[in-house]
């Protein structure tokens, strides 16, 4: 279509419109409900990429096998029935009646076989699941077998894994699309449909009630429980970015809940009584810092010792956050509270001061190389974390060349692993929300094998690689209670990353908005707006 | 055809339409003079044309501007008064005024190409006055409006009425600003130099027509001019101002024959006659220019329209010997001023030779016309815009004698004692143009072309923006030079009567061709084409002779 | 007129071509590279370079011109990297909002600037002079979005009269779509008005210099017929100069309007493209922007006829 | 009626002439005028602007001694406090210090009062830079375009094409590609501006080249390269000047639009821009971030397009008319 035909096209909208002043909308009466995600919808393929705003579009449209509850407990959602073979070598599963996909087609074992199977190629932990994966079948129209070449300890917590990169249940056809290229049909079996024709990135993306969906009859908790659907439409305001005009179009209500608010807006929010902000997590984030072991001096653990001391997370949070009752300093690396929660080793940053830091850093011969810091600056959530970060390491003694960029740059830059004149980096920070690191397999900084792991920073440390790998296959939980200890204790003694404090995201909601539960995450079935 | 000549002074009507009394009008502070024009008095009787005549800064158009009331606030009238029929309407209101405008008193002015709105029909720029000042119905008007174009003899009235004023020639405009102003038939007309920027010929009928029509309507005229020989065609009485004063005033014949006042007497002498001054030819001079065959065609190549060729000057031939002044004489467009910058290799001709003592500059290029330019040199019209304003005049004067390698202190030598050949203080040498007047800055672009040492000078309208006093300076001036220098000598002009005092030989141009060359005695006594004859005959006050000394 | 018309358009396509080759050469020779920021975070240098192959951006930059321009001469502007739609249809999406933001905040500008200009030409030098100038040197200090925060603050939040933010499309009515537009438009305008205002002020002035106005006062007529029938028709042609010139300005103060007032248009999108190492989107949008303002400089050309007889194309 | 020609009598040889001098009314005398630079600092908007100017300049400089710290310096204890009041800011050092936030501080905790008098030294700076880049290329641009006439067409469609790109659109892409350092912002900021010197300078040589004295020079002899820096270039300088205060206040004005936008200068840099784009977020709740480095830019870029329009009212009358 030529521009010049666009241009024609349209001064004819133009034209039309003006006629069409009288004719209302066609879906005044029904019920819309009007979201703020925290960022904007680019790539629909929730597998292709570890992006938030993708996961959240998956969950609106797709379904999965199993879900993690409130309190981390996993539990069934497509899956009726399962059992597992005494040799823990051969489990079987049975869907439940009523899965069907949006274009009216039953949801068949080739589907989940063929949407395991590309989720395995570009997941963390749908890899590691797949060292031990022979091959799969479907013995029956509702039944699919997985066969193990050996025992492993994870498989339910793989299959209702929560958080980016979840394993959503395609159509066969759309799953076979080449995992390194993204998939072009946006078909799932969730209580959402997509409406793609009205899809315009940057602008809105549109979701309508699946009137056939079949939800469970357990209550909602996490990601488990009835997808129940009480709004007949769902619209994304992908354009509204600018955090003060989110604010004032909530006061307004011209949109119904902004998912994410700056921390800055919290107090104006919580004194407007028309306004609410809802608990939807029991855990909240958390932030960190992630050493480069490949360039000097970071490959030096002396080094990241000291840096590890300096890194006090009351300044971080209090500059970041600054809402006391929003942020709360832990030593866990693995979030506190969680079943794997343990602050072993952590005393070296929660009880170290900066007398304690300066003198590590002198002992450690750290020869004055300036740390490449970097810092995003368009992303409201973790872009002060950097400057706090510059400041305590120049009291600590280092030199730092704090530069500035933004976020596409930065997920650009962090994935070279060239030397420090050649465009490489230091160190850089970021946050994730607790599903993401609760894990010890879950958890990206838990891969320590070098160039080979799987997120940048690429540490090295086989005696961590080894109780990793006896976690993996452990399937007594007092045993992997005892591992997840070890592994904590070893990753703060080799500084695979610095941890700088939990915080909850408060989230805003206009006070007609009902049904809101403990999701720990952004998840948008169950609301009513009266 | 000699004009007739309309009626004496003596005849006076009854009541004055105009009266002016003791006016003084002042200037913005900061001027070189506290007010404009110093208790002048006047009268303009019914049917009667005054004069109103002085050079640049003498106050004539600031008074016209004061009787219509279009005085800026700059210029405020300080004291005195001024009668309209007996009405003072010096500090009338502008409603008043506004009635007054057109009805009984109307204005035209110099500038015919600029005077008419360019985006509306010259139709509509008369309907405006009758819609403004009658009640007439709109075919009335019509009428009227079609009536006054043929009154003041413009061919078929419809199509005038219907063109924007770019579509008509500048003559053509001159008479839409009459019918203008004419149209309601005021009792007194106000002429601001109408005449000044017209050729000779079309000049000539404009003061044929205003002549006719103040006669049929009785209307009183006060004529603003700087132009003597105008004064002595049209005019009943004339009053003489310099900087403000009236330093004399009276029936025409007194003032131009018989001069009371010293400066109008230098006025009178300052005019050039119409007679040939003639000069002993110096037998075997060399010829320094020879001209054979000069054509000048400018070509515009339009990528989609038709092409446009303008034709500027063809089979132009003549040659100048040392010591001698050619003329060449036409009107705007004649192509004389191409002929003078295609010698002077400003513009590059299409055809014909230009001979250089014998050496053809017309072909030459860009390299090899360096060796050239010193031996030819050329003043322009413009004396304002001659001197680059940032640099001083040592600077303009150096700069070409040290391109053909002579060093600094000669040039400053040089340079000195040519600012004494043209009479101007030595401490000028290091000052900028902006602190010269017109005429002296002439000379110094002289002084800068006679530094090269030519062996020709091309004056290109040398005189014609100076004022009648300071053109006869520079007039003296350069004759001066080219008997010291022995210096041959291109003059450019307009006027005959300059033409008549400067040059040995005269070429008459007319539409790119040369119609006539020959002495100055021959040209102007007895002239072959009948071009030339016409503008003789269009030449203003051409028997008139301006008062000798008495 | 028709010769006229082939040699303006023709006079547009090296305008275009030097667009082209200017923002396709000013993206490829800055850092940043597009096909890591695609990739996402999980891959590896393999799979970036992997999808560098599949954009094209591995062979020689002529080479990408040429295919790229070859392309867009029948209309296919490429596919955008980060929102996997064609360029032409993006645009197309976002083209209603910018298109009618433009369009109101010109004629918004035009009614309010014009009258200014005039009256201040008219007043030269009085308080009324002085204190338009000022207020348009004002429109050009003040940043867009400071002016776009008080606006909104005062406005939408205090009296509550116009939406804060957000865009509705013609087909939903006219009536809110003309309320969404209406103080973003307000915003955009005051630094277009600031610019015209000043420019018909100078005009007008220029042609109250000129020898006609001294004959239409001596005909007698009112200032104020001298002021609109004489100097303002002659200002007419420097006034449209400047309105098609200002186009590019405008744009510019789009891009950040759409910002704050969430309007979904190009200059928004542009934003994000840049940010995204978008080439496709950005080359595409910009070449838009382009012929928007050489579509209306043409536009303002032709309208030359309407202002003034002596123009004869 | 018309006689044929009658014979002009021949005149007596030259009679004395009369002395023109003394009553001529160019007296001999030389004008005396004010010079160019007493009639520049006579008037009034040139006065007014500049005094301005001169005091920001002042601030610029004496930024340290003026009550301030070290604009970098926060302590997120002292965050989002209100204009006057008082907290402590941890120094490099370690040890905290009293402060009175006379501006207030923003949501690092920094003061806004240091950030803003700091940012006077950049945002000047990045008006002074983009401005004499913009003029010099323009120049150079427009004395090639103007005077080599086979280069004018090329050159005129490459600098229409770049005048059609929006300014800030090419500022975004090159500062987001190249990442915000001054250069960059200034090089990002002066392209657009570009184009529009080299047209004006364009149209000023081809005006000034059919002036007489050029045509002069070229009598005189004068070389190609002479003529243009000695006849057309100083008498472009007026116009120049004129205009490079106007592209100093644009220049200020849109890299407080860039980093607004998030593309200008790195944000632990002070300029106006970044301090107005920190606070942006909590307009509402404190409008302090925004109210005091837009007064401060909004009274800067004023003053420079006051000087600006009193410097063309005065060098260039022929200007003050265009715009």
């Amino acid at each position: 279509m030529s521009p010049s035909s666009l241009f024609k096209r349209a001064a004819a909208a133009f034209l039309v419109g003006a006629a069409l002043t009288a004719a209302a909308p066609v879906f005044a009466q029904q019920t819309v409900l009007r979201i703020v995600p925290h960022s904007n919808l680019a790539v629909l393929d929730p597998i292709w990429t570890t992006a938030y705003m993708s996961r959240n579009h998956g969950y609106m449209i797709y379904d999965t096998l199993f879900g993690t509850d409130e309190k981390g407990v996993i539990k069934p959602q497509m899956v009726e029935s399962w059992t597992e073979s005494p040799d823990h070598r051969l489990w079987t599963f049975k869907l439940r009646k009523g899965l069907e996909f949006h274009d009216g087609k039953p949801v068949m074992p080739e589907d989940v076989i063929a949407s395991l199977q590309r989720w395995g190629k570009r997941d963390a932990m749908g890899s590691a699941l797949f060292q031990f994966v022979q091959r799969m079948d479907s013995p029956a129209p509702d039944t699919f077998r997985i066969f193990l070449g050996e025992a492993c300890g994870f498989m339910l917590e793989a299959l209702g894994k929560p958080s980016s990169s979840v394993p959503f249940i395609m159509p066969k056809r759309v799953a076979d699309t080449d995992p390194f290229k993204q998939i072009e049909e946006y078909v799932g079996s969730g209580p959402y449909i997509f409406k793609a024709d009205e899809f315009k990135p940057g602008d809105k993306a549109v979701y309508l009630k699946n009137t056939k969906y079949v939800p469970r009859s357990e209550a909602p908790s996490g990601t488990t429980g009835g997808k129940r659907v009480y709004v007949d439409r769902v619209e994304w305001n992908l354009a509204l970015r600018d955090t003060q005009a989110q604010v004032s179009a909530l006061q307004k209500g011209e949109v119904d809940i902004i998912e994410a608010i700056g921390f800055d807006h919290y107090e104006t929010i919580k004194k407007d009584d028309t306004l609410q902000m809802p608990k939807y997590a029991t855990y909240g984030l958390q932030y960190m810092a992630r050493f480069n072991h490949l360039n000097k001096p970071f490959d030096n653990p002396k080094v990241r010792e000291a840096a590890i001391a300096a890194f006090n997370q009351d300044a971080f949070l209090r500059a970041q956050v600054g809402v006391k009752e929003l942020y709360k300093p832990c030593g866990s690396m693995f979030i506190c509270g969680t079943p794997y929660g343990s602050t072993a080793g952590s005393d070296i940053q929660m009880k170290s001061n900066m007398k304690k830091a300066q003198d590590l850093l002198k002992a450690s011969g750290y020869d004055g190389t300036p740390i490449v810091l970097m810092k995003p600056t368009d992303l409201a959530a973790i872009q002060k974390l950097p400057d706090v970060g510059a400041q305590l390491l120049r009291q600590a003694g280092f030199k730092v060349d704090l530069q500035a960029m933004d976020w596409q740059t930065l997920v650009g830059r962090r994935a070279k692993k060239d030397p420090i004149d050649k465009g490489g980096w230091h160190m850089f920070m970021t946050s994730w929300q607790a599903f993401d690191v609760w894990s010890p397999i879950a958890n990206p900084t838990t891969d320590t094998r070098g160039e080979k792991s799987t997120w940048f920073g690429w540490a090295t440390d086989d005696k961590l690689v080894t109780l990793r790998n006896q976690f993996m296959r452990a399937t007594d939980e007092a045993e992997k209670k005892k591992l997840a200890d070890q592994m904590h204790a070893r990753m703060y003694e080799i500084g695979t990353h610095i941890i700088l404090g939990e915080y909850d995201q408060p989230m805003a909601a206009r006070k007609n908005i009902s049904g809101f539960f403990v999701t720990n995450g952004n998840i948008y079935w169950n609301l009513k707006k009266n | 055809m000699s004009m007739a000549f309309a009626n004496d002074g003596s005849e006076r009507a009854d009541t004055p339409i105009l009266e002016v009394h003791e006016l003084t009008i002042g200037l913005p502070s900061g001027g070189d003079r506290s007010s404009a024009v110093q208790k002048v008095s006047f009268s303009v009787g019914r049917g009667e044309i005054v004069c109103l005549v002085g050079e640049s800064g003498s106050g004539k158009s600031v008074i016209a501007q004061s009787v219509m009331g279009l005085l800026p606030k700059s210029l405020p009238v300080k004291s005195g008064r001024i009668l309209l029929q007996g009405e003072d309407i010096t500090h009338a209101s502008q409603a008043r005024l506004r009635e007054l405008r057109a009805t009984r008193m109307s204005m035209i002015f110099q500038e015919p190409m600029t005077a008419l709105n360019p985006v509306m029909t010259c139709g509509d720029q008369i309907d405006e006055v009758l819609a403004e000042h009658t009640s007439l119905s709109a075919s009335e008007r019509r009428a009227k409006v079609r009536s006054i174009i043929s009154e003041v003899l413009l061919p078929d009235p419809d199509r005038i009425i219907a063109s924007y004023p770019h579509q008509l020639s500048g003559g053509q405009r001159q008479r839409i600003v009459i019918a203008i102003a004419l149209v309601l038939d005021p009792v007194l007309l106000i002429a601001d130099e109408p005449t000044t920027a017209l050729d000779v010929t079309t000049q000539a009928q404009i003061l044929r027509l205003i002549l006719e029509l103040q006669k049929n309507h009785g209307t009183g005229v006060l004529f603003i001019t700087h132009d003597f020989g105008v004064v002595a065609e049209v005019a009943n009485r004339v009053a003489v101002l310099r900087l403000g004063d009236l330093v004399e005033i009276g029936p025409r014949d007194d003032v131009l024959k018989r001069p009371r006042h010293a400066y109008t007497r230098m006025l009178m002498s300052a005019v050039p006659k119409l007679e040939v001054i003639e000069r002993a030819e110096v037998p075997g001079a060399p010829v320094v220019l020879e001209v054979a065959g000069l054509d000048k065609t400018y070509f515009s190549k339009r990528w989609l329209g038709p092409d446009r060729n303008v034709v500027a000057a063809t089979d132009v031939s003549f040659s100048i010997r040392r010591g001698r002044t050619l003329g060449i004489v036409g009107e705007s467009g004649s192509g004389k001023s191409t002929v003078a910058r295609c010698i002077v290799r400003l513009i590059d001709p299409t055809g014909g030779a230009v001979l250089l003592s014998g050496d053809d500059i017309a072909t030459k290029s860009s390299s090899a016309l360096h060796a050239v330019r010193k031996r030819v040199q050329i003043v322009f019209q413009d004396p304002y815009r001659s001197l680059n304003p940032r640099r001083t005049v040592a600077e303009a004067m150096i700069e070409g004698p040290m391109n053909f390698g002579l060093g600094r202190t000669e040039a400053l030598a040089r340079a000195r004692n040519l600012i004494e050949l043209v009479r101007m203080p030595a401490s000028s040498l290091d000052r900028y143009p902006h602190q010269f007047s017109g005429g002296q800055r002439q000379r110094i672009c002289i002084a800068r072309a006679l530094a090269m040492e030519p062996e020709l000078l091309v004056a290109d309208e040398a005189v014609s923006a100076l004022d009648v006093s300071v053109q006869a300076q520079v007039l003296t001036l350069l004759a001066d030079i080219r008997e010291r220098l022995n210096l041959a000598m291109l003059f450019i002009t307009h006027d005959l009567r300059v033409a008549a005092q400067v040059c040995d030989d005269v070429a008459v141009m007319s539409k790119g061709r040369m119609v006539e060359y020959g002495t100055a005695t021959q040209v102007f006594t007895a002239p072959r084409h009948e071009y030339t004859r016409a503008l003789f005959d269009a030449a203003p006050g051409r028997g008139f002779d301006f008062g000798v000394a008495a | 007129m028709f010769a006229f018309l082939a040699r303006r358009l023709a006079a547009t396509i090296p305008v275009l071509l030097v667009v082209a080759v200017l923002v396709f050469l000013m993206l490829r020779l800055t850092p940043g590279d597009p096909a890591a920021v695609l990739a996402g975070d999980a891959a590896s240098p393999e799979q970036i370079a992997q999808i560098r192959e599949g954009l094209g951006l591995d062979k020689s930059i002529p080479e990408q011109f040429g295919i790229w321009f070859g392309r867009m001469l029948h209309g296919d502007l490429g596919k955008s990297y980060y929102y996997k739609t064609e360029v032409t249809t993006l645009v197309g999406q976002r083209l209603e909002p910018t298109l009618s933001l433009t369009l109101i905040t010109i004629i918004v500008a035009v009614l309010v600037a014009v009258p200014l200009g005039v009256l201040a030409a008219w007043r030269f030098g009085g308080w009324l002079d002085r204190t338009l100038m000022g207020f348009s040197v004002m429109g050009f200090s003040v940043p867009v979005f400071v002016l776009a925060y008080l606006l909104i603050w005062g406005i939408s939040l205090k009296l509550g009269w116009l939406p804060v933010q957000g865009y509705k499309r013609i087909a939903d009515g006219l009536g809110p779509w003309f309320i969404h537009l209406l103080l973003p438009a307000i915003t955009l305008s005051v630094v277009y008005i600031a610019l015209i205002a000043r420019v018909t002020r100078a005009a007008v002035l220029e042609t109250l210099g000129e020898d006609y106005i001294r004959t239409a006062r001596a005909k007698g007529l009112p200032e104020s017929k001298v002021l609109m029938r004489h100097a303002l028709a002659n200002a007419a042609v420097p006034i449209a100069t400047v309105i098609g010139i200002g186009i590019a300005l405008l744009i510019g103060g789009v891009v950040v309007t759409e910002s704050v007032y969430a309007i979904p248009g190009l200059g928004r999108l542009t934003v994000d493209a840049v940010l995204a190492r978008d080439f496709p989107t950005i080359q595409g949008v910009i070449l838009f922007f382009s012929v928007i303002y050489v579509v209306i400089n043409l536009l303002v050309d032709l309208s030359y006829v309407f202002f003034d007889p002596r123009i004869r194309y | 009626m018309a006689t044929s020609a009658s014979p002009v009598p021949a005149a007596a040889p030259g009679a004395a002439a009369p002395d023109f001098e003394a009553l001529s009314v160019e007296s001999a005398t030389v004008v005396v005028q004010p010079s160019l630079w007493q009639r520049v600092r006579r008037n009034g908007s040139v006065r007014l602007g500049g005094a301005v100017l001169l005091l920001l300049v002042a601030i610029a400089l004496a930024a340290p001694w003026l009550g301030t710290v070290d604009p970098s310096l926060f302590d997120p204890a002292s965050r989002d406090l209100l204009p006057g009041k008082s907290g402590e800011i941890t120094t490099l050092e370690g040890e905290t210090i009293e402060h009175t936030f006379r501006m207030g501080s923003d949501s690092f905790g920094r003061d806004i009062y240091s950030r803003v008098l700091y940012g006077t030294r950049v945002s000047l700076l990045v008006g002074l830079f983009t401005a004499v880049v913009a003029i010099t290329f323009g120049t150079l641009l427009g004395l090639m375009a103007g005077y080599l006439r086979w280069l004018d067409g090329i050159l005129m469609r490459v600098m229409d094409g770049l005048m059609s790109i929006p300014a800030i659109l090419i500022a975004i892409a090159l500062v987001a590609m190249w990442r915000g350092s001054l250069l960059t912002v200034v090089i990002a900021i002066a392209i657009p501006e570009i184009p529009r010197v080299t047209r004006m300078v364009r149209s000023l040589v081809l005006t000034i080249r059919e002036e007489p004295y050029v045509e002069a020079a070229i009598s005189l002899g004068t070389p190609t390269w002479k003529i243009m820096l000695r006849h057309i270039l100083p008498n472009t300088v007026a116009p120049l000047i004129v205009q490079g205060t106007f592209i100093c206040a644009s220049g200020i004005l849109v890299e407080a639009i860039l980093s607004f936008l998030g593309v200008g200068l790195p944000p632990d840099i002070p300029t106006w821009g970044n301090v107005m784009a920190e606070g942006r977020s909590q307009f509402n709740e404190f409008p302090h971030n925004i109210f005091f480095p837009g007064i401060f830019l909004a009274v800067t870029v004023l003053a420079v397009n006051i000087l600006g329009d009193g410097l063309r009212d005065t060098l260039d009358p022929k200007m003050a008319k265009r715009v």
